[in-house]
């Protein structure tokens, strides 16, 4: 039968796919995560017992062997009546308690109050806002796709959206969260290990809802205040001339209409803070390696490698993108 | 397959009245679904005033007259509407033809009334949700006496034409009075949501 | 009331069985041509009619499916560009939820229902005829947009603000909304011609606990979409109001709000499922106990899991928005009931089983078909009591394990009954039989492909790939079993082309099928296949659950109806005891010409709201002429 | 029965209608119908570049290619609604507030300074104009330019294109694009002021 080799490829795949990498339900690294693939494992299983069950009751209905041509007594008809009302009784059973373990799993990932760090995140047509704020304005900053914790402490995400609904899922540290316009959404993540968890945005979204990742890089605590730190202080100019002409160029080109870079005049909003880009990992939402090559790419032809995002395309020569992208990783 | 008959329905009555007639039903389940929508838009409104911070959003509450004066006809129209029913069922075509101008006129004047209900409603469809929703319940509410109004003004035609004498008319008539009905009772959850609960 | 001159009148206790065919046929006949073809009210035309478009929809859907499925098949595909891409899943889940499943389950009941309950034509015939052509302008007008590269691109739920005033931009989102108009409208007229027909149409004896257990799905169905569809209209209606003359339902900043929207569309969007799900039970039922040679086992139970199911359907809209940030209170309220609609479809499947077990199975494709129905809508039961759970839901809502969940329930639990449903009563509506030997091919393609197409996608959604994404990237770990997934669909697509194949075949060679070939125990085999244009010579007179398999041999049937004028039995609601021999409707060409009406009317209030009144005017028009008297012998009385 | 006689004229007049109606229905949809196009290659760019203007910089003809494309700017819903944006994000509501102006001049009086034609609001988007309109050259691409010039000429308009935006999920403040603001508005009398008209070079 089909269907139940498929089951047991189900169960098999579950405890494989917990061993392989990014972004995977299965791959649980955060404290919420831990018990969701916990109670996901458990009820999978119960169910699998349940439709293996069923089947083999089917199975048996089929082949029993009958003595041809009985017709339905009344009383054959009473023990089937006893135990269809037993399988009724025991659906219950399990129902009840599979409903009272998700209660008791719902309670385990309640809010926690005392969270050591808030991070604001807006949901943006295609990429993500991570705002760390902080009570001395000076000291807040905000960075793009890309959001540094420290590990084995609550954080607080606070979830918005400035345009449509989103969804911020990190499948290996919780569940997903909805960013909706007009209200805000708070999570508590925890991640148990350092590392980099992938995300992704999981309500459609538009046009480039497929290329909205994100990345959640969990740190030791020195480790994470040192990337805070660099990241609050303006940017820096290098002394490589291509760079600075690149930055001239920056300045005098669209790119600085809509992006901001603390410490130049560029201070558009309506694209991502470049102000440390070259910091990050990826660039245009996970879509990239961070490299110069890829940064060029990017800057020459946005509509190709993402089609419908609002990054227009800037009529350059070769000259002026080696300069740009030179000075944006020149943005450490 | 071979037949036996055992059952002689010849002596049936050719049409059936009253709950023996599937236009009733047909009448009823119509009434189901509109009355469905109406139950949905009132929820729509309270949703909406669950989440507004003060109720009506930035505006006065409606002025009362003509939304009152239309409640009152409408309550009024409900007695002809039952003597019309009771004479339909008498098969009394005079009394049914005079019944139904007398409704006819009954559908008519909320319509003008209605005119100023909008015109007194202190805010437009456009300004925020509370107007939106309170312009789409009164909308609402307006085509179905519209479409109950045709409705009489057709069978007033029918029962002045040579048609007239025929239990079905009498049965038409009658659904179309308990529709009416169901226009006027519908209403009476929507006066309160547009006109006083603003006010509480 | 008696009526003296009535022995004058014709009626069917005076001729003899062909004379009396004669008459009846003359009196109830369509006549050939455009013009019959246009003006017919006959159930059987309209219904076949409501099948065929609805089973051409599905094929332009699986067309859709299979684009997908090509350009998923590896990453960064350039196949298709996001823009189309999202065109062509909102086609696909709205022309699969809107212009099939529901259309097609109720189609089913246009054409057998009047026959089950042994009535010579379905209450309100114009209505009928008018909800068809409704429904088609609907599909044409959704489908003529996509060929226009104009498609609503906003996903089958349409969520505002993606598919408000601000976001969507064009007419796509005002196309899909009035697309749901055109359908709903269509789907409530046939809901109301089946409740009508059901209480009040019932051949005489045919008391409450006497219904066909298809008739009975088809009943709750329809007061379901009385009940759901009122909220997707209101829905479509304000998300228009919202885009056109600027009203703020969904505008956060004037008061409104986006979850409004999502509440009022899983409130229909929930019972929706159990639109398309109820009346594949009831086929089931009738399936399995025709191939059983046996009474369905429960049928009191049976009933009830209908009715409770349908009730319950209204309790757990909710869990289709558990990651929307809900309160913790209103969440455990809905995993309760979510998981409580487990138990009703737990009675099915074991009164099912038990009434295999107590049966002599006969393994015809039908009854395959509904054998495949148990094992895959067991395991899309189960993955839905696992959504039902919130913390669970967090982890796989919007993922492929979600896809996977709707179509194990959808199509393992609808369109395998469906097809099953179509082999069975094949021969009835077309009078031949469909081929076994194809018919176990389709099967065998169809359950291997789709198990093969769809079980992988759980995994797939554990390990994180969300649903909607046109591509994903090579690092993910997802391509291997997207190719793998692609390659299925393809097993899966050949098998219907196996089923579309046998029923073009059969429809003109397949061997000649007799009144009642399956030995089945309901009244639609009580007549010829296909049946007469006016169902049955003499209405039967039915005094048992199973009518022809309590007295094989004869017919009781009820005498005196006219032959002069089209005139049926209206029976009382419980018992079913002989009220009027009232008249049906003669053919009328007034229904299209008032769908027309309203076709031009709703395409035009999408471009300005005044057509809300003038369009109205010919449709006002168009009614008047449809209910104005003809002077026929309908209208005496 | 009368309709046996005349099948043929039934059956023609069926197939004239059937085909009216899609024919129609396609024709209402084809007009809503809206070509999206993400990417402008860079010799189409260069090429919308090329305004002609008359000598006082009011008016002229717009390059060659804005009609080979068919005019998208001031037709299709995608570039009108972009070209919204636009307005927003590059920050024009400063000095033209909601289109009835403040510091700028109102597009929703019927007055256009440099006239109503694309070319004239293109140009004085990029170059700029005196008293104080900026040039946005260096802020904006090309095709952004003709997207927002496509909607500035969308607010002002007396007849709401079908393919106009419609209202923003913000404050009302007047009525959308779709419902021609312009028309509505004229009947409350011009609004904001009317700076002297003078060439700009």
């Amino acid at each position: 039968m089909k269907a139940g080799a498929a089951v047991v490829l189900f169960v098999s795949a579950i405890l494989i796919a917990g061993c392989n990498g990014a972004q995977s339900a299965l791959n649980a690294e955060g404290a919420a995560a831990v018990q969701l693939k916990h109670l996901i494992i458990g009820i999978v299983v119960v169910c699998s017992v349940v439709w293996a069950l069923v089947m083999v009751v089917l199975v048996l209905a089929l082949l029993r062997a009958r003595t041809p041509r009985e017709s339905p007594s009344s009383e054959s008809e009473r023990r089937m009546g006893k135990l269809v009302t037993a399988a009724v009784a025991a659906t219950v059973v399990i129902i009840a308690g599979l409903t009272i373990a998700s209660f008791y799993a719902t309670r385990g990932l309640g809010m926690s109050e005392d969270a050591t760090l808030a991070i604001k995140v807006r949901g943006q047509q295609w990429w993500w806002q991570f705002i760390y704020d902080d009570v001395d304005p000076a000291k807040s900053f905000q960075t793009a796709n890309e959001m540094h914790i420290p590990v084995g402490v609550d954080i607080r995400i606070e979830l918005e959206s400035s345009d449509v609904i989103h969804s911020f899922w990190v499948p290996s540290l919780a569940g997903k969260r909805d960013l909706i316009p007009g209200r805000q959404n708070v999570i508590t993540i925890r991640a148990e290990r350092p590392g980099v968890y992938r995300g992704q945005c999981a309500e459609f979204c538009g046009l480039q809802h497929s290329h909205m990742a994100l990345f959640v890089i969990a740190e030791d605590m020195a480790a994470y205040q040192r990337w805070a730190a660099a990241q609050r202080a303006s940017s820096v100019s290098s002394a490589d001339p291509e760079a600075t002409a690149g930055k001239a160029l920056f300045m005098r080109k669209p790119c600085a209409a809509c992006h901001t870079i603390r410490g130049t005049e560029a201070s558009g909003s309506t694209g991502p803070d470049l102000t440390h880009v070259g910091s990050r990992q990826t660039i245009a939402a996970g879509l990239l390696d961070n490299t110069r090559g890829s940064l060029a790419a990017w800057i020459a032809d946005p509509q190709t490698l993402k089609p419908g995002n609002n990054m227009p395309m800037v009529p350059l020569s070769s000259d002026e993108l080696r300069q740009l992208s030179a000075y944006m990783e020149s943005l450490k | 397959m071979k037949e036996r008959v055992v059952l002689d329905v010849s002596r049936l009555p050719p049409h059936g009245m009253g709950r023996a007639s599937p236009t009733w039903w047909g009448t009823c389940a119509f009434m189901l679904i509109e009355g469905s929508g109406f139950a949905l838009a009132i929820a729509v409104y309270f949703y909406l005033m669950s989440l507004a911070p003060h109720w009506p959003i930035d505006a006065p509450a409606p002025g009362l007259v003509p939304g009152t004066t239309l409640t009152a006809i409408l309550l009024a129209s409900v007695v002809p509407n039952i003597l019309l029913s009771r004479w339909a069922r008498q098969r009394d075509l005079r009394k049914v033809r005079i019944g139904l101008i007398v409704m006819s006129v009954f559908g008519a004047v909320p319509l003008i009334l209605r005119g100023f209900e909008f015109a007194v409603l202190n805010i437009r469809w456009d300004d925020n949700a509370y107007g939106s929703i309170i312009w789409t319940m009164l909308g609402l509410h307006t085509t179905h006496i519209v479409t109950d109004l045709i409705d009489t003004l057709v069978l007033t035609g029918l029962m002045f034409s040579k048609h007239a004498d025929n239990p079905r008319r009498f049965g038409d008539v009658e659904d179309n009075a308990m529709y009416w009905n169901f226009v006027v009772v519908a209403w009476i959850p929507l006066y309160a949501c547009i006109y006083w609960v603003p006010r509480l | 009331m008696t009526n003296d001159n009535k022995p004058a009148q014709p009626t069917d206790l005076m001729f003899g069985d062909d004379e009396l065919e004669r008459r009846l046929a003359q009196t109830w006949r369509t006549p050939a041509g455009v013009w019959g073809a246009l003006t017919t009210v006959d159930h059987k035309i309209i219904g076949r009619r409501y099948i065929v478009t609805a089973f051409v929809f599905l094929a332009l859907g699986g067309l859709l499916a299979l684009a997908m499925r090509l350009q998923l098949a590896q990453p960064e595909a350039r196949f298709i560009g996001p823009d189309r891409y999202n065109q062509i899943f909102t086609m696909h889940g709205s022309n699969m939820m809107f212009l099939f499943a529901v259309p097609v389950m109720e189609a089913m009941a246009v054409y057998l229902v009047p026959l089950m309950v042994g009535t010579r034509n379905i209450a309100f015939p114009r209505l009928n005829a008018f909800s068809y052509w409704i429904y088609l302008a609907g599909g044409l007008l959704l489908w003529i947009s996509f060929a226009l590269d104009t498609a609503p691109d906003v996903g089958w739920f349409a969520y505002v603000p993606l598919s408000g005033p601000q976001y969507g931009a064009g007419k796509r989102a005002d196309l899909w909304a009035q697309m749901i108009t055109f359908t709903e409208v269509a789907a409530l007229a046939v809901a109301v011609e089946i409740v009508v027909t059901v209480f009040k149409q019932r051949a005489p004896g045919m008391s409450l606990d006497r219904i066909p257990l298809f008739v009975w799905s088809m009943l709750v169905t329809a007061f379901l979409v009385i009940m759901a569809m009122p909220a997707i209209m209101l829905a479509s209606s304000t998300l228009i109001l919202d885009r056109l003359v600027g009203t703020h339902f969904y505008n956060p900043t004037e008061g409104g709000d986006a979850l409004l929207w999502q509440h009022l569309f899983w409130f229909f969007g929930h019972p929706e499922v159990y639109i398309i799900f109820l009346p594949a039970v009831g086929m089931v039922s009738t399936i399995i106990a025709t191939f059983s040679r046996r009474p369905v086992f429960g049928y009191l139970p049976l009933v009830m899991a209908l009715i409770a199911t349908g009730l319950l359907a209204f309790g757990l809209w909710v869990h289709h928005m558990f990651v929307v940030g809900l309160p913790k209170l209103g969440e455990s309220f809905f995993t309760a009931s979510s998981m409580a609609i487990a138990i009703p479809a737990g009675i099915q499947i074991f009164c099912w089983l038990a009434t295999l077990w107590g049966g002599q199975p006969v393994l015809k494709t039908p009854m395959l078909f509904v054998l495949g129905f148990i094992v895959t809508f067991v395991i899309g039961g189960l993955t839905g009591v696992m959504v039902a759970s919130v913390p669970f839901d967090t982890q796989v809502h919007d993922t492929y394990f979600v896809v996977a969940h709707f179509h194990y329930v959808l199509v393992g639990g609808a369109v395998f009954p469906l097809l099953g449903a179509i082999y069975y009563w094949f021969p009835k509506i077309s009078g031949r039989m469909m081929s076994e030997t194809l018919g176990r091919w389709a099967f065998a393609l169809i359950f291997a492909g789709f198990n093969l197409t769809f079980f992988p996608m759980h995994i797939l959604g554990l390990e994180g790939m969300p649903r909607r994404i046109y591509t994903y990237q090579p690092e993910m770990p997802w391509a291997g079993m997207n190719m793998f997934v692609s390659f299925s669909a393809l097993i899966l697509s050949l098998g219907f082309l196996v089923f579309f194949v046998d029923v073009i075949r059969s429809t003109r060679s397949g061997q000649i099928a007799g009144e009642n070939p399956w030995g089945a125990s309901t009244l639609e085999w009580a007549t010829s296949s296909p049946p007469p244009c006016f169902n049955f010579r003499r209405i039967p007179v039915v005094g048992a659950r199973d009518p022809l398999w309590s007295q094989p041999e004869e017919l009781t049937v009820a005498g005196g109806l006219r032959t002069d004028r089209r005139e049926l039995i209206v029976s009382s609601v419980v018992e079913a005891q002989p009220e009027a021999s009232e008249s049906s409707p003669r053919n009328s060409i007034w229904p299209l010409l008032a769908a027309l009406a309203t076709t031009v009317m709703l395409i035009w209030s999408i471009f300005s709201p005044w057509a809300v009144i003038w369009g109205s005017i010919p449709i006002g028009i168009t009614l008047t002429g449809w209910f104005w008297p003809k002077q026929t012998p309908e209208d005496e009385s | 029965m009368p309709w046996e006689v005349s099948r043929e004229f039934f059956d023609r007049a069926f197939i004239a209608v059937a085909f009216l109606v899609t024919l129609g229905a396609a024709a209402l949809i084809g007009e809503a119908r809206e070509g999206r196009q993400y990417r402008t290659d860079p010799t189409v760019g260069a090429a919308l570049d090329e305004l002609r203007l008359m000598p006082n910089g009011i008016s002229g003809t717009p390059p060659e290619i804005y009609f080979a494309l068919g005019k998208p700017y001031e037709t299709t819903a995608y570039d009108l609604s972009q070209g919204k944006r636009l307005y927003s994000w590059f920050g024009c509501g400063a000095c033209h507030g909601d289109g009835r102006g403040g510091r700028g001049p109102s597009f929703l009086d019927g007055w256009w300074l440099y006239g109503p034609e694309m070319v004239s609001i293109a140009a004085s988007i990029r170059d700029g104009r005196p008293h104080g309109m900026p040039a946005f050259r260096d802020k904006m691409t090309i095709d952004e330019i003709w997207q927002l010039a496509g909607y500035v000429q969308t607010i002002g308009a007396y007849k709401a294109k079908i393919t106009a935006p419609s209202r923003n999920d913000d404050k009302q403040t007047r009525p959308a694009e779709n419902r021609a603001p312009a028309a509505i508005l004229f009947d409350e009398g011009p609004v904001g002021p009317n700076a002297v008209q003078e060439p700009s070079h």
